[in-house]
């Protein structure tokens, strides 16, 4: 009973009158778009923003992607994120470029939307991120080697990084120098994480987690 | 009022309901939710949830690829979008939001019905380009599985979303023209046993079906081609007809007569009966 | 052809991709893109970027608010929806596409003009809601500035889902009927002083100009309710109807005489031509 | 001129039977359709997933939501996320309730799907994140007090956790034990999390950075 298979063809010819192209391309322009937008891109969970950024998600609402701050970056550290919710925002990849501070604040000053905080003057009291040790066991000075290159490349040298003198009880007679992470004074600017000589960082910048006020205090 | 299958039908979409709140109470005899359960041992599988995550993980797990295909044998046997009508929560709810709106349109006409399809086919292009089970995340009907099993309020808004639009502005848009679960159940439907049959010598022609029915398009062969049961698969089997037609000019079954004056034996529609 | 205001628009257009592209060829006089932009000193801004940003964060710096409103009084002046048709890339490039399109039927009426106007409504709840600029991430408009100050190319992929729809199924259906942008501007237009005048003792209902249109909606009332310029606001000024007009029937300005036979004047239309 | 205001009013009316509350209407739910997809939920930037997920994309397709593995764990620790793209997958909210590490994992057995690995047998070789302290400044024992919950508290007390006695340079003459996370054997269960008696923890579970395989291993 073929004759009996038509079902609701009467407005369907009327509603996409692109005949059987049009669904094809409904679905491919669905998919183009959900991978614009469901896929994440390089930039994705933590984003480290340049330098200045308002709180994350006002950050995303203030910022008119609008590109002035990486066009402004006169080492192309600013890159603009190409997937989500963030696109179009910007963003430092800093294995690739990290953040190198710039006294005068370029980025901050193009800033249209106040996205970047117009207050923001000093680099010292920058907070992009904090710089973490994300392996302890791969970090060559922490296995006792002389390695020391986040340290010494650290634009706050002895401040936000400093060599702390540990015994080594592998050999028993050498000291490991292991690098710390001071977080009151880090700025997140990613040199750490772009210089650290190891295949994957063992040192990288993360979300700064908010200072505690606490009775222990001293 | 000849029948009564509307009595059934809520107790099968009330009881959807206790199963899924089940566990908060404390039973253990099901778990889960429409996505996949565990009912009494026997683990169950949406096919549409199964086909998103296969496609977009890689991941294949045989008793859940063994799940999808028993529930889809269940639905094909009882008719596709038998699912529609007798379980699905976003159904029952937007069944008994309709009661509640202004502008009852039974069968509003906004979308046609083969919106769904398209809708069906990017999602399954979206999984596939981007590995994100679209219909899994957008899914109303997985949100208020998990609202009841969970607690979980917040995405309420959603279901929320689409009763506000359908009692304003589109009648009945969701779950008869944007549901790709109810798109994919329709095209199973289409070869299902279990049919609504139509009794030409007994219709009046008064029309009580077609004023009741959720998606009526699927009626309009009766008369407009002399068909002697309803084919589509976008009926929901929900036996609305039945119950209003006061002449029992419909009945529900796996087997149909051919009827002696039937457009099927003699060539064409003997009488057209307005709709 | 009695009008030759293609040239300067496509130059205009042509002008915009130029300096947006600027930037990457060294240039430092133009940076940033249309939601805000700084050219020769001067900061700009999209009147719809600046509310979405200042409704979802609640952050407001004087200078982004002069900027918006500097642009907001330009396009009041030139007629707000003339930025669609003189500026924006994602109307040249649909404008381009067009030409290739297999189905090319000048201004398609797939959606009414006014649903932009809901889907503006749409984005500013949202944004009021969730703080999120649901139109600066959606935009193909930033995604295209983008692409071509940043070579951006990823995101190309939903100017292109734009095209592929237009050109298969819905033909103008982004600009015509859902930009929320082209909905603010057309807002704005309609009060407008620089409009397109109609003589009607020069037109010989050839009809040219409805062809030609990318919103004919917007010539009817010339001849339904026998008006003597266009005053809705969704006129793009792309001057497409001085140009083909055999009669130069049609006409651009700040003012208008009232004409002796217009319905304006005698208070009914004295001939109706069929459009 | 009021008369000449008509514009496009000809199908709008056939589009939109519903007058003047359909536009309101439609931005209403597209405003809660945007406030579940586009805001973030409690569990964004990573998420801890529970025992034997996999990679983290394709756990997001292979993972139906059904809730099975929340039901399952005897502990309530699984919760669902209810917000953007991954809404209805399970997650651990560590400070709330952390992961006990049961030894039949049933959960993995709970799940459908094999979003969690139902190769996934031994608890030892669970891998959900990583334990870091993230505020060194913060944390009592570095500060030279004696707190150690972290580390008495750790499932895998002196292999996940190990305190090290290091040199106390305020007071010159105690000793530091300083908790030291030792990525090869911890699980991420959250355990250290959920005990850190600090207001906000100063051990967080964090993604697992991927073993590096380098030349300097020795």
């Amino acid at each position: 009973m073929p004759k009996e298979r038509d079902d609701s063809g009467i407005s369907r010819r009327r509603f996409l009158k692109g005949g059987a192209l049009a669904p094809l391309a409904l679905a491919l322009a669905t998919a183009g778009g959900a991978s614009v937008y469901l896929r994440p891109g390089e930039a994705h969970g933590f984003v480290l923003r340049p330098p200045g950024a308002i709180a994350a998600r006002r950050f995303l609402a203030a910022c008119v992607r609008c590109g002035k701050c990486a066009q402004a970056c006169p080492y192309h550290a600013i890159r603009l994120q190409d997937r989500s919710v963030g696109i179009g925002t910007p963003y430092i990849a800093a294995r690739q470029i990290p953040c190198y501070l710039c006294p005068d604040l370029p980025c901050v000053k193009a800033c249209p939307s106040g996205a970047l905080d117009p207050k923001t003057t000093e680099v010292e009291k920058v907070r992009m991120g904090t710089a973490q040790i994300v392996d302890r066991e791969g970090c060559l000075s922490i296995r006792g080697l002389r390695c020391e290159v986040c340290y010494r490349q650290c634009p706050l040298i002895d401040q936000a990084i400093t060599l702390e003198p540990r015994h080594n009880p592998r050999t028993g007679e050498h000291t490991i120098m292991e690098p710390v992470v001071h977080r009151e004074k880090c700025v997140g600017c990613g040199v750490c994480e772009n210089a650290c000589v190891l295949p994957k960082p063992v040192i990288v910048v993360r979300e700064t987690v908010e200072v505690q006020r606490d009775s222990y205090d001293f | 009022m000849t029948s009564r299958w509307w009595l059934p039908r809520r107790a099968v979409q009330t009881g959807t309901i206790l199963l899924l709140a089940s566990p908060v109470a404390g039973f253990t005899f099901f778990s889960g939710n429409l996505a996949s359960a565990e009912l009494a041992g026997v683990r169950l599988s949406d096919p549409l949830a199964c086909l998103q995550a296969v496609i977009g993980s890689g991941v294949l797990i045989p008793s859940f690829l063994f799940g999808a295909l028993l529930v889809t044998s269940g639905y094909f046997v009882f008719g596709g979008r038998s699912f529609c009508g007798w379980v699905c929560p976003v159904g029952f709810l937007t069944e008994l939001g309709e009661k509640f709106s202004s502008k009852v349109r039974r069968g509003g006409r906004f979308l046609p019905l083969a919106t769904g399809r398209y809708i069906l086919a990017a999602v399954l292009v979206t999984v596939a380009a981007t590995g994100v089970p679209l219909f899994e995340v957008l899914s109303p009907i997985g949100i208020m599985g998990r609202a009841i099993a969970f607690a979980s309020l917040v995405p309420l808004l959603v279901p929320a979303a689409i009763l506000l639009v359908e009692g304003v502005a589109a009648p009945r848009v969701w779950c008869r023209s944007l549901c790709p679960l109810g798109a994919f159940y329709a095209i199973i439907a289409r070869f299902s046993p279990l049919k609504v049959g139509f009794h030409r010598e007994r219709c009046t022609g008064c029309g009580d079906c077609v004023a009741v029915c959720p998606v009526p398009e699927v009626l309009e062969p009766l008369w407009d081609q002399g068909a002697c049961r309803v084919c589509a698969g976008e009926c929901t089997r929900c036996l609305a007809c039945l119950d209003i037609c006061p002449e029992r000019a419909l009945s529900v079954g796996f087997r149909f007569k051919k009827e002696p004056h039937s457009v099927t034996d003699v060539g064409r529609p003997i009488e057209k009966s307005a709709p």
